[in-house]
């Protein structure tokens, strides 16, 4: 790869990554931050094919992409339409912006100051293997034990996900008092625009 | 869309999962008025929680045309068509619930050979009608239209049939009081002939193709189940009656049109649900097929119409006139003040009264199982709405 | 062949139960309707009639009452019953609902009720089927947009009859010939044509 | 004949027909001589995604007009026979008409997610054919992590899926997006356990390298592995939504799920990546379980590119047939099966891949010998497992027949239907049971 299609891969898929990050702080739509974080990693995933690391890409496509976001937009879902909004965030990320931003100098300063030994030579060709193999022979009790951890979080999650009675208890009652208090509703106000109003979240989760 | 009752529906259903305790959302989705699986302008609104029904609404009426009460204004004759629009896939057999009615009224005598002709025409119906019902039932499970083509071969033959003898094929406008209108043309036996002698391979293939079909069995088995006490308490009448195991069909109950003369027998199911349904109709071809051939063989000369006059009169009085209708039990119910039009005109619906258990069989199933169970009743919205 | 059930018979099973709730008129069997569920009730649970299956449920308008008319039939003993309840008000027609003895009643009597305004008392859900909820009036009724002058609705006679039936009298409904080779109307009739015009 | 083979000496002399990939060869290296190194990978790239289209846009549309006469052949009808001789244009027309047609949009859309799909639906779309080799050397990226990259890729399909149907506002657009999803990733994980078998059996990530290695040992994995390919083709079949998995645009139920908003050549888009993909998958059901553009050595002598076709074409009309077939199942009884039948079925052959390629490798037994032995146990453990799930997993309802009896004389109500019911004789017609 010379270096002029380096640089102008690089300089894309950088603008791609962040720019989608971007987005995902300015946008108000839950849904929306999804996609644009789904952009960004898309950018991030390319970033590693210039690096000449295609199973890190792929995994990178296939876990956060194909996976993670997925799992995020059920989360988004499956929540009550009244908290998918976005932009209580922006109000008070003050503090959090701070944060942020130390973060991102600390991590910039140590980047620009180490010296990176470059790798000059030809990409590994055989990436998956040589990951494989690593991962039986030299890691395997750290590979072991990520899957225990794994298995435990998953039993774990489908304990978590029982019904909490007592919060239904509650939503319930709220609700019921909501419709106590509909009989002054005006239909014509309830007519079509619950969807329309709320934009593109019609209830429903299957 | 959304309405006020909608919305009000949703959240007492919110509310009702919540406090049982399953914590989603109702859905309220509306099949139809204008959705593929409603075989007219029929509306199935369903409350889903996910896509389980908790609620089934039917709302109709998109096809009201008040054919009660534009059947005041006409003579009993001139009413023979509109008996057409009531059920379009049955129309042989409206035509001849009524004119048993205004038979009944005017106390006509029908000539034997009209008698067989009606049987013949009415069986032919049952066959058409069935072959419809099943083809779109199994449309209904999901299959991409293939059963519904092949049953559409024989259904197409049969009207044929229609439209040699009576020139329509949909709305036939064939039986007349005192009769049918015209008699059989020549070409209709040997096509007839032809007809019963390839019928039973199209059955054999059928049943090879449908009958072992794991996923229809796992479609259609065990949903839409209705229990014999609850069907007949229902008012629920034809297959969908028969298929709970209550052998109640009006050709052998209340044999019309000299149905006492024909060897042939009631096949009724085991479990009620819809794939008994389904089998039943097939069974029920089947039977028709025998009727037909029966027919056939002793088809007696004479004439084909009792001489009534157009402009009848009948006596005051009411009649109650049913038949067993591919749908189920199809009466009618004409009142006659002496006038030379019915006083009042009431047609049972077969497919508006087996709907009546269309909630009890869809809820706690799931929006799949609510399509299935609605292609198994077989319904016609001209009949539910008239 | 399912034989018609003695009236009288069932009379003598309804008053058991419900005394003097039923009498026997031509032939026909009425009910009051006060006491309709609980009569109709007896005759569904008595062995001897067993009418568990409601045919048929539909109403007359008789111009004066209505007469809510029920097929009743009994599947193992193969015989069917009709029965008629007459309510004379026409303003305000209402009788029991027999939801409570038959499901299959649901439809049917939202059907009557959509059609003829008769308020079926004791159904679930009882609500307009075919038209709208606010449609004016109901239209089975004979006076339904009845036209001043107007003896009474539904055809009156053949056009080759007599005089006085053969045709609506002027200022009524305007009607067309039924066919330019029927025998044309005489007199100043309103035809068709003309009354579009006039309109 | 040696007319023939000489000729056939002339032309391979000049350009090797059987090998497209010379003459993108031939273009590379012609750019090498005077243009910097990157030009010519770019070119590559290029070349690489205008063959593809130039394959796929026409094949396409080829694809419509033979999917429709195939199903109107089982439906016994013609099919298109209007436009164009045989009704061939038919597709053209459609286009044309998708093209003219009002582009619609829900009022109370999001506007951008509901404007993207149509197009983003292209990428994983083409992306996917990137992979697929049509001969030794004639695939665009013959990626070392092949088999990975698929999954990816076709992973991603189901995040446009979803932004369509959500973004439509429309209850029936939701349902099919969210069971779109939800089957997508339960099929994943049979569909990749499937492929897991065949990468640990052949050592390999690589899609060609499947393919050769099936070369090398003169055996199709089907025949090896016959489980891990009807897994594969119905989790494919789950994944491409059709019959009788079709449940995210089941028309009967949902009327066309996640693209019912979706109007004019938008919805012409969905339906011809719907299309391309139910192509895609095909070449790779044939590569991976039929040997690809391998056929025992007639790749010698017929370009192995029509090979790959042919075989493509066997499983495409397997497809459709399936689709003219079979009825749809529903949500549940599709994930129970995945989970319950699927999932476990693969797993267990993935052991036993892990096991026969120890076998094979650790203890050195001899591939000729080992390798039909190995078929014939695999082949009876599948029928084995099949008959297991036949029997132990089928729902309660199916095992017990339907059954028709004959009223005869008992014409009635409850007395008589329990009269019919407790009659000795065996029922007229019986179906289904254990």
């Amino acid at each position: 790869m010379s270096d002029f299609g380096f640089h102008l891969a690089f300089w894309s898929l950088a603008a791609m990554t962040l720019g989608g990050a971007s987005m995902i702080i300015i946008s108000r739509n839950l849904i929306h931050a999804v996609i644009w974080l789904v952009m960004s990693m898309l950018g991030i995933a390319g970033l590693y094919l210039t690096l000449s690391a295609d199973f890190i890409a792929v995994v990178q496509v296939l876990i956060y992409v194909g996976a993670i976001s997925v799992l995020m937009l059920f989360a988004i879902m499956l929540t009550p339409r009244a908290e998918r909004d976005n932009s209580q965030n922006i109000k008070t990320g003050g503090p959090a912006a701070l944060v942020v931003l130390l973060v991102m100098i600390s991590t910039l300063w140590v980047a620009i100051d180490t010296d990176w030994g470059a790798v000059r030579e030809a990409a590994l060709t055989d990436q998956a293997r040589l990951i494989g193999e690593s991962l039986i022979k030299h890691y395997i009790l750290p590979f072991e034990i990520g899957a225990v951890l794994l298995t435990a979080a998953l039993v774990g999650a489908i304990a978590l996900a029982r019904q909490d009675d007592e919060d239904a208890a509650v939503h319930a009652a709220s609700l019921q008092a909501e419709l106590d208090g509909e009989g002054s509703v005006d239909p014509v106000n309830v007519v079509d625009p619950p969807i329309a109003a709320e934009a593109p979240d019609s209830e429903a989760a299957s | 869309m959304t309405t006020a009752d909608d919305t009000q529906l949703a959240m007492q259903g919110t509310i009702e999962a919540l406090t049982t305790g399953d914590g989603s959302e109702p859905v309220v989705v509306n099949l139809g008025p204008q959705h593929p699986s409603t075989h007219g302008v029929f509306r199935l609104k369903v409350t889903l929680d996910g896509e389980i029904v908790q609620d089934a609404e039917m709302r109709i009426g998109y096809l009201h045309r008040s054919m009660e009460k534009l059947a005041e204004e006409r003579t009993y004759t001139q009413n023979i068509p509109f008996t057409d629009r009531i059920d379009y896939l049955a129309a042989m057999s409206n035509n001849l619930a009524y004119c048993l009615a205004a038979e009944e009224l005017l106390g006509i005598e029908v000539p034997p050979r009209a008698q067989a002709i009606r049987v013949m025409f009415a069986e032919l119906q049952r066959v058409a009608s069935h072959a419809m019902a099943n083809g779109t039932f199994i449309n209904d499970c999901g299959a991409w239209h293939t059963p519904l083509f092949y049953m559409f071969r024989d259904r197409e033959r049969v009207l044929d049939m229609f439209e040699m003898t009576c020139g329509a094929r949909l709305t036939t406008n064939y039986m007349r009081i005192g009769g049918v209108a015209f008699d059989l043309p020549d070409e209709l036996l040997p096509t007839l002939e032809s007809f019963l002698a390839d019928m039973p391979d199209r059955i054999a293939d059928y049943e090879a193709l449908l009958m072992e079909n794991e996923i229809l069995h796992a479609r259609a088995r065990g949903v839409g189940v209705i229990s014999p006490e609850m069907a007949i308490n229902s008012s629920l009448s034809g297959p969908v009656l028969r298929a709970t195991g209550v052998p109640w069909d009006l050709r052998k109950a209340n044999p019309y049109c000299g149905y006492e003369n024909y060897e042939f027998d009631v096949p009724v199911g085991e479990q009620g649900d819809c794939f008994d349904r389904f089998l039943v109709r097939m069974a029920e071809v089947k039977e028709s097929l025998k009727i037909l051939r029966q027919v056939v063989d002793t088809l007696p000369d004479g004439p084909w119409l009792a001489d009534v006059p157009l402009h009848a009169r009948p006596e005051p009085g009411e009649a109650y006139a049913r038949v067993e209708s591919p749908r189920g039990e199809l009466g009618f119910y004409l009142v006659s003040d002496g006038g030379p039009a019915p006083y009042r005109f009431h047609c049972r619906p077969p497919s508006l009264i087996n709907l009546t258990a269309l909630k009890e069989m869809s809820v706690g199933g799931t929006l799949a199982d609510a399509i299935v169970t609605l292609g198994s009743i077989d319904i016609v919205v001209g009949e539910i709405d008239r | 062949m399912t034989a018609t059930y003695d009236a009288t018979a069932a009379m003598e099973i309804v008053n058991a139960h419900a005394p003097g709730a039923a009498c026997v008129d031509d032939g026909v069997l009425f009910l009051e309707p006060e006491r309709l569920v609980e009569s109709v009730q007896s005759l569904r649970d008595s062995g001897e009639s067993d009418l568990v299956f409601l045919c048929n449920l539909t109403a007359v308008d008789q111009e004066l009452h209505f007469e809510v008319v029920y097929h009743l039939q009994s599947l193992d003993l193969n015989h069917i019953l009709q029965i008629k309840a007459r309510v004379t008000d026409r303003e305000d027609p209402a009788v029991p609902s027999l939801t409570g003895l038959f499901y299959g009643a649901h439809l049917q009597e939202r059907e009557v009720y959509d059609l003829f305004g008769i308020r079926f008392e004791g159904h679930p859900d009882l609500r307009r089927m075919f038209l709208w909820e606010g449609f004016p009036g109901y239209p089975l009724r004979k006076d339904f947009l009845q036209m001043p002058g107007q003896v009474r609705a539904g055809l009156p006679g053949f056009p080759h009859e007599s005089e006085e039936n053969a045709w609506p009298v002027p200022g009524s409904v305007p009607q067309r010939p039924m066919h330019p080779n029927d025998p044309q109307p005489e007199g100043d009739l309103v035809v068709a044509e003309e009354s579009e015009e006039s309109s | 004949m040696t007319d023939l083979a000489q000729l056939g000496n002339v032309l391979g002399a000049w350009y090797d027909f059987r090998d497209l990939n010379n003459l993108q060869r031939l273009i590379t290296e012609w750019i090498a001589e005077w243009g910097p190194d990157w030009l010519a990978s770019i070119v590559t790239g290029v070349l690489g995604a205008l063959g593809i289209l130039a394959v796929v846009g026409p094949t396409l549309l080829i694809l419509i007009w033979v999917e429709r006469k195939v199903i109107s052949r089982f439906q016994q009808r013609y099919g298109p026979n209007r436009v164009g001789p045989k009704g061939l244009l038919q597709p053209v027309a459609d286009a044309v008409k998708l093209i003219l047609k009002e582009q619609l949009a829900p009022r109370a859309a999001d506007k951008l997610i509901f404007f993207l799909p149509p197009v983003l639906i292209f990428v994983p779309g083409i992306l996917i054919w990137g992979v697929l080799p049509f001969g030794p050397r004639m695939s665009v990226a013959d990626l070392n992590v092949g088999v990975l990259f698929l999954l990816a890729v076709s992973g991603t399909a189901v995040l446009v899926i979803f932004m369509a149907g959500w973004s439509s506002n429309n209850k029936y657009a939701l349902f099919g997006a969210m069971r779109a999803v939800a089957m997508s990733i339960s099929y994943e994980v049979p569909m990749v356990l499937a492929l897991l078998t065949l990468v640990v059996f052949s050592g390999t990530m690589s899609v060609n390298g499947i393919v050769e290695w099936q070369q090398q040992e003169d055996v199709i994995f089907i025949l090896l592995f016959p489980l891990s390919a009807i897994a594969f083709f119905f989790a494919a079949s789950a994944e491409l939504n059709r019959t009788p998995a079709d449940i995210s645009e089941a028309e009967s139920e949902i009327v066309a799920g996640y693209h019912t908003e979706y109007s004019g050549m938008r919805f012409g888009l969905f339906y011809a990546v719907e299309l391309g993909n139910t192509l895609v998958v095909s070449g790779f059901i044939a590569t991976f379980f039929l040997g690809g553009w391998w056929l025992w050595g007639l790749d010698q002598w017929v370009p192995s590119w029509i090979i790959l076709l042919v075989k493509t074409g066997a499983v495409y009309f397997l497809l459709i047939w399936t689709r003219g077939t079979l009825p749809r199942l529903r949500i549940d009884q599709l994930m129970s099966f995945c989970w319950k039948a699927l999932v476990p079925a693969t797993l267990l052959f993935v052991v036993v891949a892990f096991v026969e390629r120890t076998l094979l490798i650790s203890e050195g037994w001899d591939t000729t010998v080992a390798l039909p032995i190995m078929a014939v146990f695999n082949i009876a453990l599948t029928l084995g497992a099949i008959m297991l799930f036949a029997r132990v997993a089928r729902p309660a309802p199916l095992r017990r027949p339907a059954r028709i009896r004959m009223a005869g004389s008992d014409i009635g109500g409850l007395r008589a239907a329990r009269e019919v019911a407790s009659r000795r004789e065996e029922p007229q017609f019986q179906v289904g049971g254990d």
